[in-house]
């Protein structure tokens, strides 16, 4: 078995903020089921702007759904300027670290964030960064991999 | 973890028989010569290896100078497929299936980059081979068809004594990758016109770290583990000899154990089946006509393979998804890729692979708990709440 | 045979040490997971592997990624040499000893008749290498230098580091089957230019079973067993856990007994040599200033080493002549020939070989012993009475 952190696995098996918000005023979708893994965020904001409520469904391994799961904590509060600066090894960090293998399931909770951030602020989905397919597990591509190893 | 071991992960790899850790016991302590020595401690060791070898041979129908002892299934099957070009070397052809356990399969695609010709071939949906396209496949040219016995993932049989005829009859040599089934189908080698079988012995209750490759004799061979004349110089290095004393008692068992595992063993498997197929959008992989007796591929669509295998773990149920050798990555499985499989259900897959050693307790207890798992996932994947949404 | 044993056998395979069979036993019974797969039973396996490799990578000073685990000296040896040519497609030259193990020997002669050039180093009649030789025989086109630490027979141990200078600066490998040295002499190899190594458990008082091929981090690198991925996909085949552990162990007590092995069996083997050589025309073979503590050959004139041997064997006392890898059949062991040790000698020769188990009681016994054992042989040796009548 993976060498997981007791958060990791409570995280896992105890998920927090699963499901959906109705009316969110943001939505971020990335991974498909043909890859293994896929997450759902969705954000809704308070008055101020500040996140008040995510919620998220994950198809994917124990990492995936862990770093799903902590990320909704981690951002809840912050401001879509904040909340844009989450990295995934902040994720990462959150749960006591992944392992080596499987850093890039956080790299996932990143993806959705971005994306439901974009959403919320009434910006087109990016185009997913071209490059040559090298996880097979959700299609990120060696760019995508190189953005996020320089943020680390 | 608290809770007793409910093991069901035997395809890949086997508890060690107590009888077995008793049989290799003495050769740690009192005995340590060398098989190839000339003090009587090495004549006491060639004694011992000499039964082994004739317990191998008995179980699967062979001659014991037919038996080379090697360290695992892997370096067997390399072996095979190594031997079969070295001693032909004007064909420059293989046949062998998609299905392989990557001992052949990365091989092979090894040697075709190196510039082989190499047919991998199809299945259907039901994990079954087309012997037609099997005969087809076989030219002048093929140096080997090596195609397994039984699928470590589905359990799917082949029928490798016809596919062997095939072969003999186009002058191509035969080897079958048999690590799944011996022990649980009979074998009788003496029969067939299959030259060369490779079978491990940790998936018959050995430690890990012995195997062996059946070798016809008259069939021609070249080392692949070069150096001292062990093996009569068709395996070098030192013997070990504890794990080929457990691996000759390990196969006297499977021959005593044999109708077990196809009555008593299958019927847990059955009810195992029956009850798991109670929870919505499961299915079974691979022709239930044609499989082993212990093994169950079973898909639960839209969740993802390694969750259920860490809830199942949380509970001390041990499986497993895809084969363990790939499961460190989630690339779906490439035997279920090969069948056909959709992805929704390949990535929800798991193996459950039983023994002799499990009970209809242990059964029960993965039946009642299987269901609430899936359905905590379920509610978790975006897949599912879609899928029930619109279906 | 009713005798207490006296093994002095070691080069050949040691007694497995107390402590390994205690460290390995817990791996047959209660754990029998597979390193690799997602069960918690793997992950407690995993973390014993990683402490593994910590202690043999400590003993060689190494990083534990450097430490490849396969199933002998013999595995490991094979692996290191196809690697480096694998790796350097352009490259078909490889530069060894005329002295080193068949595990090394026979792949090169293999190589040589497939086509590839192999330089074989000669010795002197000290069993020593010239450096000049070494120096002018590595070329652009040479992609491995593999050269032995310490020689399995007569102990005579190797200016590898020196050697290892050399390929660097000309661009090749540099391989070292240290299979004998490991334990016995010191190695730290993070200050050196070795690429790779190779050690193997039974001569370290593991069972047999059990190797490590040490490739420096950097060094590329082709597999020899290939199929799942299990030691990062640098050795196929599911992990033979017990022994490893085992190694591990055994890594851990030979650096804790290197001490011992330079004097208190350097000193017995010393005892014994001098005891032996007042026996009338008897030699040490091998270089005395550069040799292993533990090895001892020696020659008897005009008598047969395998006569020696069965009657040391009668008295319980086990030895060896030329290796015991080539004892099986009657030809002078390449070594010795090698070193033009002359023909009346060689045949003659016996190998001594002691470990931390051996005591000054066992050798008092056979030196009191072997004076009565040469002169019956030679009072029957045609040859004999022909020297003593003439000479
Ligand atoms: C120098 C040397 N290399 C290689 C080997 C082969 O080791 P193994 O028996 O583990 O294959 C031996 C032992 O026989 C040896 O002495
Ligand atoms: C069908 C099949 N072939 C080969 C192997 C490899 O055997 P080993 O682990 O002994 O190398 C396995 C087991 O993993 C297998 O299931
Ligand atoms: S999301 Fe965890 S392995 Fe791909
Ligand atoms: S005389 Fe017996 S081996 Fe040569």
């Amino acid at each position: 078995m993976w060498e997981y952190t007791d958060k990791v696995k409570k995280y896992f098996t105890e998920p927090v903020n699963v499901g959906e918000i109705e009316k969110p005023d943001g939505v971020g979708e990335v991974g498909s089921l043909a890859c293994g893994d896929a997450l759902k965020l969705m954000i809704k904001l308070d008055d101020q702007g500040r996140i008040e409520d995510a919620k998220f469904q994950t198809f994917g391994c124990a990492s995936a759904i862990a770093s799903s799961s902590a990320l909704t904590e981690i951002i809840k509060g912050l401001t879509l300027d904040e909340a844009e600066k989450v990295t995934n090894k902040q994720i990462a960090d959150y749960l006591g670290g992944l392992p080596q293998e499987k850093m890039h399931c956080s790299v996932m909770g990143e993806q959705a964030l971005e994306a439901a951030i974009r959403n919320a602020r009434g910006l087109e989905p990016l185009p997913s960064l071209e490059g040559e397919v090298v996880c097979q597990c959700f299609g990120v591509t060696d760019k995508e991999i190189e953005k996020v190893a320089r943020t680390n | 973890m608290g809770n007793p071991v409910i093991y069901l992960d035997n395809n890949a790899t086997s508890k060690t028989a107590p009888e077995v850790v008793e049989a290799m016991l003495p050769y740690f302590g009192e005995f340590y010569g060398n098989a190839s020595s000339m003090h009587s401690f090495g004549g006491m060791v060639a004694e011992v290896m000499k039964k082994a070898r004739k317990q191998v041979a008995d179980l699967i129908g062979a001659e014991p100078e037919e038996i080379i002892f090697t360290s695992c299934g892997t370096e067997s099957d390399n072996t095979a497929i190594n031997s079969a070009l070295m001693s032909n070397p004007s064909k420059r052809h293989i046949v062998t299936t998609r299905v392989e356990h990557p001992a052949v399969l990365n091989y092979c695609q090894n040697l075709a980059r190196q510039g082989y010709e190499v047919t991998f071939l199809p299945v259907d949906r039901q994990g079954n081979l087309d012997l037609g396209y099997v005969e087809n496949a076989i030219t002048d040219d093929t140096a080997l068809v090596s195609v397994m016995w039984a699928n470590n993932e589905t359990g799917v049989i082949f029928p490798v004594e016809e596919i062997a005829n095939m072969a003999r009859s186009k002058g191509a040599l035969m080897h079958t990758d048999s690590v799944q089934a011996v022990g649980k189908v009979p074998i009788n080698l003496a029969k067939t016109n299959i030259d060369m079988l490779s079978l491990s012995g940790h998936k018959l209750h050995t430690p890990k770290g012995v195997g062996v490759l059946y070798v016809r004799k008259g069939t021609p061979f070249v080392p692949y583990i070069n150096g001292g004349h062990q093996e009569h110089g068709r395996r070098a290095g030192t013997e070990n000899i504890p794990y080929i004393v457990g691996l000759g008692k390990a196969c006297e068992l499977a021959a005593q154990n044999m109708d077990e595992e196809n009555t008593r063993v299958k019927a847990l498997r059955d009810r195992l089946e029956k009850g798991l197929l109670k929870i919505q959008a499961s299915m079974i992989n691979g022709d239930p006509m044609h499989r082993l007796p212990n093994t169950s591929s079973i898909s639960f669509e839209y969740v993802e393979g390694e969750s259920i295998l860490l809830m199942l773990s949380d509970l001390g149920i041990c499986a497993s998804s895809g084969s363990a050798c790939t499961s460190g990555s989630l690339e779906p499985s490439h035997v279920l890729r090969a069948m056909g499989v959709p992805f929704t259900a390949a990535h929800g897959s798991i193996r459950f692979s039983l023994s002799v050693y499990n009970t209809e307790k242990e059964i029960d207890y993965v039946l009642e708990h299987m269901p609430g798992i899936i359905k905590r996932l379920r509610d978790i994947s975006p897949f599912w709440n879609q899928k029930t949404a619109t279906g």
